[in-house]
Parts: C-alpha cells; structure tokens; sequence
C-alpha cells in the first residue's frame, strides 16, 4: 500500500490533510470530529492575547466558486485558549497546531507561553498590526523577522502563514533567516462584495478574505515559489483545496501537507475524500508515498 | 448563496418586544419547520430567525427585539420596506409524528407554529402547551387554535390559562397522553426539563436551539457545542433529545461572541 | 429611458461597457465586432516599442470559474500598432483605448509618438520590468510616477492599470500626484496551473493570470479602495465581469465604466446582455443614469 | 477544461514528416469532422491537431513535422506514451450535403477523412480529389477508398495518378458532377482557388483554415482574420466561401507570433 504519513518540520502526520485555521473556532469537539473523520493534524483558530469578538454580522457570504468571510479574529484570548488547547491535547491523537496573531515579539512570546498546549505554533502573518497603522504584518518584514526569532529562540515549532499580498517572498526570506521551521500558504486574498439591491458592502468588516476554489490557483503559485525558493522548508499548502486534484496539485508544487478549511462547509466527509483520492492517486500512478511526489512539478 | 430581497408586507405587534413580520419573497425558499433564515438590514446588522411558516411566496417572521439590529428592524423597518434574506438554513424537525405535543416558551411558539401546520397538513394529531410571562406576552395562540387539536396556555401570573409555567403544564398533559413525539422551543432551561421527561418516559424529543449565528454555514465554529462539537448552525438548530443530554452544553453553557463557553442567561 | 452613455474622464462613451485590453488582440475586425455587439469603447492589447511573440502554448487554462493565461504580451510592436489604431479609428465611431507597456519614461513616449491613432491611453503596470530585475512596475511607484508625468506634460489622457498586487494604493497614489486621469483596475491575480497527471506547470510561461469569475470580489475591493481614496478620479472597473450584476456592483464601488475580458470567451452577445441588465436594473430601481450609481455603496 | 491524458495506441508513418496517431481517450470527446484539438506534450509545447477520426474511445490525429513540438512528438512519443489533450475545439462542417466533392491536399486530407465518414454514414455520396506532392507523399488513400465512391489521386510528379495539382484535378471532376457540396483543406493557396471556383458555379463550399492557434478558445484575437474580426480557433477553422471571399486574409496573409499580418507563406 502506498504510505500517507509525512513529516512536516519534524512532525509526524498519519496523513497530510491538515484542517486550517478557522473553521474549527474554539470547539475540541470539533477539532475532535475532524480527527475522527481522518485529519492528520488541526489548526486552531488565531489566538490574539487578549479576547475579540471579531466583525459584526454579516461575516461570511457565499460565492458558488469560493466564500468570502470577515470574521475578524473573533478568540477568547490566548488564557482560555490555552485551557481549550490543553484539553485538545489530551483528547486528541493528531497533532495540534496553534495559530497566533501578534504584532510584537514579547505579545508572541506571551501567547505562546498562555497557550502551552500545541505541537507548533503557526504566526498568522494577516493579523491586524498596530505599528503599521492597521496594516498586517505582510507589509513589515522585519516586525516578523523579529517575532519569528523570538519564538524560535524560545524553542517553538513555528510556521509562517503567509497571505498572497504584499512582498511574500520578502517576508518569506526574513522568515527564513530567522529559522522558520515551515511556511502556511496561502492566506485568504483580500475581496468584497456589494449587494447591488441594497448598495452596500455586505460584510460587516466591509473588506473579506477570498477563501475556496477561486483562490487555488493563486495558492498554487506561492507554494510553487515557496518551494523553489526554499527547497528545503516544508509548507503547508492552503487554498480551494475542495478535492484531492487540488490537494495533488499543492503537492507536485511543493507541499509537504495540505490545508482543508472553506471546503468542510460540505461536511467533515470531505478529509475522507480527499484523503481516498490522494491514496487512488499514488497507487494509479505507482507512487509509494505522499513524501515521494513533493515539488515533483519543480523536476 | 446571496440575500434575497423581500418587501415586507405586514407587520404585527403580537407581544411588547414581540413582531411578526410578512415577506413576499421573490422565490419560494422551500423552508422547512425548524430551519431559520439570517436577515441582513444593510448598513445595521444581520440576526438569525426562526421561520413560523412559508406559504406561496410569503415568509413569516416572528422578530423579538433583543439588541441593535432587531430593534432597528421593529423601529424602523414599516410595510412596506425591505430586508434582505438568505436561506432557509440549518436543519429542521422530523416531520413523522403520528400524536405531537409541542411545547412552546414566548417567542419560542414560533417555529412550533410552522411545524403545527404541516405536522397537521400531513395528518397528524397536534397539541400545543403555549407558555408566556403573562396574557400581555401571549402570542401566536389563535394561530395555534387553528392548526391544533388542543391548545393549551400557561401564565406565570396566572393572566390567562394555567397559572405556571410551560414546563408546570407539559407535566400534566404529557403523562398518558399517548403522545409519540415532543417537540420543544423556547428558553434552554424550559426545554432541558421538557427532554429529560420525554428522553425518560421514551418519547422521541426535538429541540430547537439557540446560540450566537455568526456564519451561518458551519465554518466558522461559533455555536459549537461541546462535546460532540456539533454546530448549532448547520448541523441544527434542531437536535433530538438524546444527543442534547450527551452534551455538556445544553441547559448550561453557552458561547460568547469570543467563543468563550459561559453560562447559559437564566 | 435611462441614460447609459457616461463620462470618464473626458471621455464620454455611448454606454459603460469598454472592452478590457487583450481579447481583442490587434485586430480591427474584432474591435468593429465588438462596437457592433454594443460596447462604448474597446482597448488594444497591450503594446511595447518592439514586436513581442509572447510565450510558448499552452498560453491559457480553462476553469470553471475563470482563465489562467501567460500571454506574454504578444504584439507587433508600437510601428506596426500605430498602423492598425489608425486604422480602427477610421473604422470605430467609438473611443480607442491603447494599452501600452513601458518600462520608462522615454520607451512610454516613443510608443504613444508611434501610436497616433486612440482616445486614451492605458498603461499597464503589470509589463515586464526591466529595471526591477523582471518585476513589473507595480513593484516600483517611483517609476510609475515618472511615465505617467511624462506622458501627461506631453497632453495625452492616461490611464493607469492597476494589478491587485504589491502596494497599489501607494503606486496609485503617485499615478495621482503626477495626474493620471484614471485608474483601470484590476489587472490578472498571478496564478498558476499544475496538470496532476503530467506533473509539470501547464502554461508555457509557468506563472500566469488569473481572471474572470474567481477575481471579481477581490477587483471589487480595489475599485472600492480606489474610490474612497480618489473620488474624483474615475476608475475603469474590470475584473470578473460577466453579466450585469458584477457590472453593476463595480460601479457601486466606484467604477465610471466597467471593463469586459474573459466573459467574451462566451460571445460578443455578453455585451449586449450586460447593457440590457444594466438598463432594467436603472429603471426597475428608480434610477435616471449610470453616472447616478457611480460609488453608491460609500454612501 | 482540463487536459485529457490519452494513451498512444498505435503509430503509423503515413508519408515522410506525416504520421497517424491513435489515442485512447479516457471520455468520448464527441468531436465533429472540421474540429480541432490542442495537443499538449508537457514541457515541450502545445499545438492544434485537426481531428481525422473519432470512434468509440478512440481518437485518430494525423501529425505533420513543423515545429519544436511536432518534431518532439514525431522522435518521441511511441506507442503506449501518452499526450495531453483539450478540446474538441472551434466549429467543423456542416454535414447536410446529398453529393460532396471533398478536395485535399496533403495531410489537409485528413479531416476530410473523417467528414468523408460522416457523410457517408449519413447515406450522402462522396467523392474525393487528393493532391500530393508525390507518391512517396501520398497518404490515406486507402482509407478513403473505403468511405468514397469515387477517389481521385493527382500528383505534382506525375509519381500516382494525374499528373499536377489537386486544383488541376478538381477543374476537371467538379463541371457536369452534380455536386451540392464542395469541402476543402490543404493549401490556403489551393482553397482559395477551389473556393472561388465552388462559388462562381452556385455550390456551397467550405474550407478549413489554418492559422498560428494561442488560446483555442477565442479570447486572445491571435487569429483572428480581417477585415471581419472571425476567429479561426472559435468562429472556425471551417468557414463557408461567401465569408473567405469577403475576407482580405483568405489566400493573402496570415499572422505571425506577435500578430502581425504577413504574407501566407507560398
């Protein structure tokens, strides 16, 4: 049979269906029915130091090709996330990952420290960024370069989730030279939409995220450029993976495991499909392993 | 999926703090008993509903005000104005009753209303438990009258029917009734007693449950119940009454906007 | 009736409905089918001093929700176009937009000097760039300051095409402040395509262009951001177009006119039905002009 | 649209720098005579192929050596190798016709391969004029043989059949034929002729164009023809010969890589 498991930056998933930060909120139970639909590893919501209740409504709105969501990073703060991620920990059997918003080293460091209960932590780089006037952190590559050594220098797992804005590769490069031990990408693309019988933006954060299969392409790109630029540093491919063709296809451009997230709207049924399509796959096309196509595109 | 425009074409006063609301729709949105629909007031705020009924290209809305958005919609949405719709979502009741007791709890009469009409469309025997604060805040029970065998109110001051709560009156009509499925909504700690009782007497029960909607679509994550993780959005708001006892959130916790769990509002 | 006929700078077009640059390639024929099917105005391909054979086939890929293609910028160059917008002018009764790519000031102005023949001209600050290393000119503000100031002391009327990436609001600003009298926004999302089973990039210039469909939310955001920044500079909105409804979100977001691209892959009829729906959607709402919607949703 | 991965099933030399390929098509791409496919060899390049036969799962492509990619495929892919392939793309002929003259020159005879099949299919009468440089350049002719009632060879050499062109021949088959239909692929130089020829004597012609294809699928004007705007990729390559005498392109110019009009090569 053909092997799924794969390493990521030393961690050992059973597969490389990771569940993205997000749609899993703050629930163990949920992280819980992802893992028992087969998921290698789950992401938890972004963890801000202190809690948010994000946007008002409306949040989310549905395109046929994609979603386009501004949460707003609702979190109860890294305190109670750390209990939620301790009891995670000790229900679950995958691995754990915690994503985090922080705009300075020593919030960084203070978040990771309340939440304990993680195998890697994962900056999302997207985070609202005070110094930079709202900005995120995409736009400051050295404010990560400053955070990444922090945590770095304190031990952690950490993955650099990057969105297709800004200058990626730059931030990806400063990330890089602070030990990044792996990059998330992509991050959801910046969108909107207007109701034209209301005449009004419809989010209440009016700016949204284009999430779903209208962003796979852009995701495809920057793993692709991640790879090439950084041979050696695992990503984790995120972006309209709805199916397993999508899944492969962040493979062959450098994925070393990939993100689930708009696609669980179908059902939590989705991890088994893709994971099913990914093993079919290999076994067609006489792969021993997900390990064995990484980048394969590249060749 | 995308809002729909709907003109509203009456608007009810059924309680204080209570409206109904008639929208002609432009498409049927072939709800079912139990699924609700989010309301969008652009440039105000978007809530979830309940629906109590969808007849032709006309939905039924039953709005209690509650904060920011809901009481811009009783102030200033009139007849005549829009709102903006989508749905239906969520999943409703089962609909394969032979005798049902409903049991309702203020505004929570609602979508019992809609499940009314079409549990008796379908030929079913319907009974209604309706309970308010007072005669004041009774509502919906002449619709009731109309689509149930036995309609029964309760006060708590005792202004108008029994004198007690729906929970006081559900214990005395339940027992012996010969009732095959009990149907619940209202307030948490009203509907916790109501499946206790018929989980216990080995009645089917549903309930209709109620968080904070944020997607509305399940990726969010924001009305997950725990343990099970079940989300109130898309995998209910209707549950049965065996799974609502497995939780350790029904009648208890609830989640904040943060996703903080804390407890259940009395 | 209403009134579709609009004012962009300057400009005035019989209706809102330009043809975006690219389809029509360098043909007059189908620049004529296209004010035949009912556009207000057409736009050329882009042009560069010297002929460009573009990249090597597969040059597009289709999905189901939008193209991906690496042109290349395939063009005749700036003498031979010169001939043929000539040409279309003598033939069009509607306005000529020229997409030019330039790297500086001087090659700007050699290629409008050798132009001659158009209405407005579009520059197109996605074209390869040779001094930013093969960036383009998104990516260098400064540069884009200096071609549009040069082409403006030389009385032309410019129009700046924006790509969603890098700083646009920055590079738009300095479009502003030396002038420009328009923005066209957006240009592709860059994005790729890997085939599962040929595990190799499909198109022959690797990365390519994402449009139609999948890029509508996120040109919204950008003509929106636009708007509010600059109100009083008209925006060509483009991007996702494919019927009345996106047309008519763009210009709630602020767009004077609308550009249409990828949706022709369908027919030239496209234009026809986006006017018509344009038209009801004026009279069944109460409105008396196109230009009378224009940013509404800031309102 | 994707790409559909095709086994190569058998590969047959037709004449020298022209071969047959046979490939097996995962889902029936139900092509019509006239239309084209993109073949795409992964990492050498793309380019389009008239189809000359589609059958069950079975498509039949006839390759002639121009290019990079076309001399990639002729060296490289043997039987049991594999291409890409999308499509089928643009508009074929139109098959209505009672008696055709199909009129070809070298590998141009293998779309009319295909139509000849059709027609026949369809109970019309078809007779073909192939016109090859030689009898070491001849190709298919056996395989017309079999659909056609009438097939007539010519030979620039003289080396098979009549000596001269395919014009040639067509001058003298086509008066007192009774042909309603004439088809016609090869030469521009040559349709151009047959075409005008058709037309003048009050018969429907159509010719297939060739042209240097991007896209395929009509969005990026690099073959486009003037002064009509028509789309060799999308509105063609079959176009009927009232439009090709409207055109100044027909037999005249054609578009290089930057799409530039230049001269047809002869």
């Amino acid at each position: 049979m053909v092997e799924l498991s794969v390493e990521v930056a030393g961690l050992r998933l059973r597969n490389p269906v990771v569940v993205a930060s997000g749609v899993l909120g703050v629930s163990v139970g949920l992280m819980k029915r992802a893992e028992d639909a087969g998921a290698g590893a789950v992401t938890s919501k972004t963890v801000t130091l202190n809690p948010r209740e994000g946007y008002p409504n409306p949040v989310v709105y549905e395109l046929d090709y994609g979603l386009v969501n501004s949460m707003g990073l609702p979190n109860p703060g890294a305190e109670e996330m750390g209990r939620i991620l301790r009891e995670a920990r000790r229900v679950l059997g995958i691995p754990v990952i915690a994503s985090i918003g922080a705009s300075t080293p020593d919030e960084a460091l203070r978040i990771a420290e309340a939440l304990e209960g993680f195998d890697a932590l994962e900056l999302n780089a997207s985070c609202p960024h005070v110094k930079g006037l709202g900005a995120d952190l995409m736009s400051d590559p050295d404010a990560v370069y400053g955070i990444v050594s922090a945590l770095k220098s304190s031990g952690y797992r950490v993955f650099l989730k990057l969105s297709p804005h800004g200058d990626y590769l730059a931030v990806a490069r400063k990330a890089y030279s602070a030990g990044v031990d792996g990059f998330t990408a992509i991050n959801t693309a910046k969108a909107m939409v207007i109701d034209v019988y209301a005449r009004k933006p419809v989010l209440g954060g009016v700016v949204g995220g284009l999430s779903g299969r209208a962003i796979h392409p852009i995701a495809v790109r920057v793993v692709y450029e991640l790879h090439r630029e950084f041979p050696e540093v695992p990503v984790i491919g995120t972006g309209g993976v709805e199916g397993w063709v999508e899944a492969v296809e962040l493979i062959l451009a450098g994925a070393s495991a990939v993100g689930v997230g708009t696609a669980l709207k179908r059902g939590f049924e989705v991890i088994g499909e893709i994971l099913g399509g990914i093993e079919r796959y290999l076994r067609d096309e006489g792969f021993p392993s997900v390990e064995s196509i990484v980048g394969l595109a590249h060749k | 999926m995308g809002y729909t425009r709907a003109r509203v074409a009456e608007v009810l006063d059924l309680a204080p703090s209570v409206k109904m609301y008639i929208l002609e729709l432009s498409r049927p949105f072939g709800s079912q008993p139990g699924q609700y629909v989010m309301v969008w007031l652009p440039g105000v705020g978007e809530f979830p509903v309940s629906v109590a009924g969808e007849k032709g290209g006309a939905l039924r809305l039953v709005v209690a005000r509650k904060g920011r958005a809901t009481g811009y919609m009783h102030e200033r949405v009139a007849e005549g104005g829009y709102v903006f719709v989508r749905g239906p979502l969520g999943r409703g009741f089962r609909l394969d009753a032979r005798k049902a007791l409903l049991v309702g709890g203020g505004y929570g009469a609602a979508p019992l209303l809609y499940l009314a009409e079409r549990l008796s469309g379908a030929g079913a025997t319907v009974h209604a438990v309706l309970g308010f604060r007072s005669r004041e805040h009774a509502l919906l029970v002449e619709d009731f009258r109309r689509v149930a065998g036995e309609v029964w109110v309760a006060t708590e001051d005792g202004s108008e029917g029994f004198k007690g709560t729906a929970v006081d009156l559900f214990e005395r009509v339940f027992p012996g009734g010969g009732y095959d499925a009990v149907y619940t909504c209202g307030k948490e700690l009203m509907m916790e007693k109501v499946v206790r009782r018929a989980v216990e007497a080995g009645v089917r029960v549903q309930a209709s449950l109620e968080r904070i909607i944020k997607c509305g679509v399940g990726v969010c994550g924001a009305c997950a119940l725990e343990p099970l993780g079940l989300r109130v959005c898309s995998d209910g708001p209707v549950f049965d009454g065996e799974t609502l006892l497995s939780l350790e959130d029904f009648g208890r916790y609830w989640r904040d906007h943060s996703g903080r769990r804390v407890p259940l509002p009395p």
